[in-house]
């Protein structure tokens, strides 16, 4: 198998192009962090209430990605989602209010964190169940080619979630139909408290994808002009129509498995090596390469910080939902007979 | 319309429901052919391969990819086979498909009918006999159908498909073949029972093809001058609660029949309902008939155990009949 | 023993077995590192990796690899993290893991323990809360376990791992720090209720937590002079009968109380079978309490909507107890 | 990928071992024939009231196969399952009474044809669920390696099989544990009227498993000569330790899914092509080849139907289960609660 792990070679380019997309990139990792980082406090503070399951660290993967979808593009998430919904571009203040439970929230407090959803921006949900959203991206994926858009889905999913059957069958569907769908893949190296490498057999999830019949790239995902680029790559094949492609995109989570996970199973050493390539520091880096002064770079990030901060606190402040919320939105048939 | 079998008529219902709404497309293995029973005979030459989807053996995505396409506003018709494999795809029917919309906070609906044949089927055994319905009742967000007949298969798979919600559609494996009519503008709205025998003595609930077998037992009691009504309850989520407590009140009698085991079966539902709400009105103990808790097996001397028959209905109805309620006062 | 909390006993039972006996086996995701509720802690510093088995996300494969462990006389202990898991399993619980020995002609068992947490834990919401063990309780072959006390757990997962049918063992995830006493020599049979409380004016049978809630609502009730019996089920199936109706025959009156959807729950089982049973013991119509057919919501005062609580039980209760049974005679 | 399709280069070697074993594979499959014949005939007559899924035609995938596993191996099998039964050796006897449901079947008349099992010979199950004995073969031989026995696993799937999710996750579990399991991939190209090319991406169930670390061979299965090599080669490395490995075996079936379905969606050429191509047809070739008389060739034929005649009259003759049977074997605790 020929090698297609995709890195950048540094400063290759000043244009402003270039520069202006990364800014774009930047700008969209930092608000993920932002957001994660709040989440994270509003846990700590016993303002959230359920789990929560941090993106930080992977989120190149989310802004390089996304940066290549249209307002009108499908995906789908997994536990794990914040990320991708912000990159996709949903409203943080009622993502805050949904983690926070309050009735502004995104599904009016009924998903919490593990079932944001936002379908206002093509984002159709996140998923508490493992590898539950790629049969749920395929036929997304499929109904876009039965009516002939061109709309395309992403759906992304971590290494655990290839040893999960659905990912066999979900691939298998996308490539016996030929639909437009781009699954990622989000290595972060572990499931839960588990390292999938021991429990994860042969050369991972793009050797399983092109046995399917597959196309695909492997990329650092901690780089997000790397990802920018593969991904850019992949979707514009899969919406010209050549049928699905996978992005195993290789990245890191630096915080536990859900908030309350000290993640005490990864080694110091580990740890310390991984946030070495954090990958907001890595573009930052590159950002200056490129001549962008420090001063701008620290402006994304109180821009994004205090757009979080904001929302954190429109939603300690915001209004729970009636009890009588809980009962809306089951079904039509059969509202109101509730025993 | 005319008399037609069973299969003929749901096969009617999602070619008028294909042709009015682009957006119904039945997806399943074997669909091309006809599916297993011929219910789909002929809708691949009307509609091609893209609206009557063959796929690969992947119950799991069969299902999962119906609610994907649901969510963005295609109304699947997916097609289980046999109920039981439909349990290869649990999650994706319990935990997406029932529950999306909620979760979500109203944002997507699911306008998705899974269709699973119920049943015995003389030697299909213990994995491609169950009669499930009642895991579909306890779970919120789903509607769920079992018709008995021609005409209601018509219906209520036409209403099913109308219908917003994710329906749990259970045509029965011996009914296929069964023949009836189906008349001319027929309709039957989901969550509405139909009295399918009238009678003053006992009330039978039942449902799907044991509504058959109760009209058979209803038949034999006439003959002894008991006048039983048989309220064929079609959907089982929303239950019709006002024809069977109206039928009760009168009757006083409640007998519900069903193939499922008897265990934990939505009989227990109905029974427990009326026992709770219409104690006042009953002359006798809510009593039910279901199969006994055992895997269907083959040989057809050990199938006859897993059934229930017109001649137990009867000995049922007829005990229940014969049941004088001792009273015990609360100062006893 | 000592005073320990319901994981610490369930992981004691867990670990007397395997010392007993070498063909008991674990098998779940991350259990090496104690499971997700500290329920393994331990364990495979004790017995190794290849007793306390860390799998891949492989649900179906989990309970399937289980079925052929125990198909050649291992004893596998399956866990499924989160009841709603194990959806993703269906086929491999119900098609496969209850029906081969019966399938078989009674060639192989299927000695097999699966464990899931069951129950509403705050802010899990609709994937991660569910209690289904009604599902279980309908499938023949199973036996359905759901202890509410440490001891019980201790006790019932012992005798679980020591049965040779195929075990649903259901844990609840907001029991799992409670504690007690798990008294030396303390045993518990499968299928044998336990009169958690004693009394006269009301039996209300219940299970795993809302045991703890029906004692809480039975000591309001006393003080206002009602005597309420607490049976707690423990085994649903098979259900123990007996202590069930026994205590009824006595109090006259039946309520239900159980976390799970209402609807089609395992309350309308024993309600139903009492009411048929036992009309004539009942100075009141018997009375279930579930949670109303709702997903469970994420936020506090939704997910509040979707519990039961001690006061609903109490309001139950007064209501059994004030109902009088209005009697209609049978010429009426 | 190399090429790894496996076939005998006629007659190579007249030793009188290989005469030997090709005669003993040649009975296997006499006797699979046979009863798939009169299984057939048995249905036709109403003798048999359930469901029947013929091998006929794929003889030799099941002859080959098992003819390299000893008494204590163990097998499962799938809703085709006749001839894996009679090949791991099973009594034909107790296996039609089975079919005709009767109380001296294998089941006890409980199973019938999609449930037949022979734990007394390592038989652990046809099944009704296609690829469900996948995770049920892992897990027995999780088993095995788990009490250190030296007996390993054969799990027979169709080609429909490998687009469900127990496929990807019982081989990433087979692989992970290194556990003794061949998978055999009993491709007759078909999923019941569904040509599975179709509705199946990539290259096949080898290449699935290679993606997951599995080595494997591709065989005629047609050609029970090169299945039994290439089987005895691949199950030599199980049992030495290998690992799990993949047979795929390409054969086609003569008869239609079902005893009941004509199998009208295959064209008249095809068939023929495909009949020209019987594997017994070829064995029997191959035998003359290497000398042995037609004679003796009958003679195998005629035992075989005879042996299988015998067995269709005893079931015919054999007395029905009592209905009281219908009750045991469900479960000891809470025995005798049926409702
Ligand atoms: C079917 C299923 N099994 C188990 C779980 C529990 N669980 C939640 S996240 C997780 C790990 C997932 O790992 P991976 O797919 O790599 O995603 P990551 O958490 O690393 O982002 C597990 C086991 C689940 N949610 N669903
Ligand atoms: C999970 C499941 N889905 C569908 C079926 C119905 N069914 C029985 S056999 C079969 C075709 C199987 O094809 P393959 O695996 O190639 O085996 P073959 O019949 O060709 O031997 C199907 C779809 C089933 N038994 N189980
Ligand atoms: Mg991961
Ligand atoms: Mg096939």
């Amino acid at each position: 198998m020929e090698r297609t792990l995709i890195t950048t070679s540094g400063a290759s380019g000043r244009n402003d192009a270039h520069v202006a997309r990364l800014l774009e990139l930047y700008r969209t990792m930092a608000r993920i962090r932002a957001f994660e980082e709040a989440a994270e406090a509003a846990v700590g503070a016993g303002l959230v209430k359920g789990v929560v399951h941090l993106s930080t660290g992977q989120e190149a993967v989310a802004a390089g990605v996304c940066l290549n979808l249209t307002r009108t593009d499908l995906i789908t998430s997994t536990h794990r989602g914040h990320g991708h919904t912000l990159a996709k571009g949903a409203d943080p203040r009622s993502m805050m209010c949904e983690l926070f439970g309050r009735a502004s929230g995104i599904c009016g407090g009924k998903g919490g964190s593990m079932h944001i959803a936002d379908f206002g921006i093509g984002m159709l949900g996140a998923n508490g169940v493992v590898a539950a959203g790629i049969p749920i991206a395929v036929g997304a994926a499929h109904a876009m080619k039965l009516s002939g858009e061109d709309r395309i889905v992403v759906c992304f999913f971590g290494d655990g979630a290839i040893n999960r059957g659905p990912f066999l069958e979900g691939l298998n569907w996308a490539k016996a139909y030929g639909l437009p769908v781009l699954f990622v893949c989000e290595d972060n190296q572990y499931s839960a408290t588990t390292c999938t490498a021991q429990v994860s057999a042969g050369a991972g999830p793009l050797a399983r994808a092109r046995a399917i019949g597959l196309d695909g790239l492997e990329v650092d995902g901690n780089d997000v002009v790397a990802v920018d680029r593969a991904a850019g790559e992949l979707i514009r094949r899969v919406r010209a129509g050549e049928g699905p492609m996978l992005l195993h995109a290789r990245t890191y989570r630096i915080k536990g498995h859900t908030s309350s996970d000290p993640g005490a199973y990864r080694s110091p050493d580990e740890l310390a090596a991984q946030i070495a390539r954090d990958p907001l520091q890595r573009a930052a880096r590159m950002l200056v390469e490129l001549g962008v002064q420090p001063d701008a770079i620290q402006a994304i990030e109180r821009a994004a910080k205090d757009e979080i901060d904001a929302a954190y606190a429109a939603a300690a402040a915001a209004p729970w939902p009636e009890a009588m919320h809980a009962f809306s939105d089951v079904q039509d048939v059969g509202a109101g007979q509730w025993r | 319309m005319a008399v037609m079998t069973y299969a003929e008529a749901a096969r009617q219902a999602l070619r008028d429901a294909m042709r009015r709404d682009p957006r119904v497309v039945a997806i399943g293995e074997d669909l091309g052919r006809g599916g297993v029973f011929g219910q789909y005979k002929g809708l691949q030459q009307e509609f091609g391969a893209h609206r009557i989807i063959d796929t690969p053996i992947s119950e799991a995505t069969i299902v999962g990819a119906a609610v994907g396409m649901a969510l963005v506003g295609h109304r699947p018709v997916v097609e289980m086979r046999i109920a039981d494999f439909a349990l290869c795809a649990a999650d994706e029917l319990v935990n997406q498909g029932a529950k999306a919309r909620y979760m979500f906070g109203g944002q997507g609906r699911v306008p998705l009918v899974v269709r699973q044949p119920i049943g015995i089927w003389t030697g299909f055994a213990a994995q491609h006999s169950q009669s499930l319905e009642a895991w579909y009742v306890h779970v919120p967000g789903f509607v769920v159908v079992a018709p008995s007949t021609p005409a209601d298969n018509y219906a209520l798979l036409s209403a099913a498909i109308r219908c917003d919600d994710p329906v749990i559609y259970m045509e029965h494996k011996e009914l296929w073949a069964t023949s009836g009519d189906v008349p001319d503008g027929y309709d039957a709205a989901l969550g509405k029972a139909r009295i399918a025998r009238p009678g003053n003595d006992l009330t039978i609930v039942t449902w799907s093809k044991a509504v058959h077998l109760a009209l058979e037992a209803a038949d034999a009691a006439a003959r002894d001058g008991l006048s039983v009504e048989v309220i064929d309850l079609r959907t089982l989520w929303p239950w019709d609660r006002e024809t069977v407590f109206a039928s009760v009140a009168r009757t006083g009698r409640l007998l519900v029949v069903h193939e499922a085991v008897q265990a934990a079966g939505f009989g227990a539902e109905i029974a427990a309902t009326v026992a709770e709400c219409l104690d006042g009105e009953l002359v006798a103990p809510v009593r039910r008939l279901g199969a006994p808790r055992i895997p269907v097996p083959y040989a057809p001397p050990l199938e006859d155990a897993a059934r229930i028959t017109a001649e137990q209905i009867l000995a049922a109805a007829r005990q229940t009949v014969a049941a004088t309620r001792r009273r015990r006062s609360a100062a006893e």
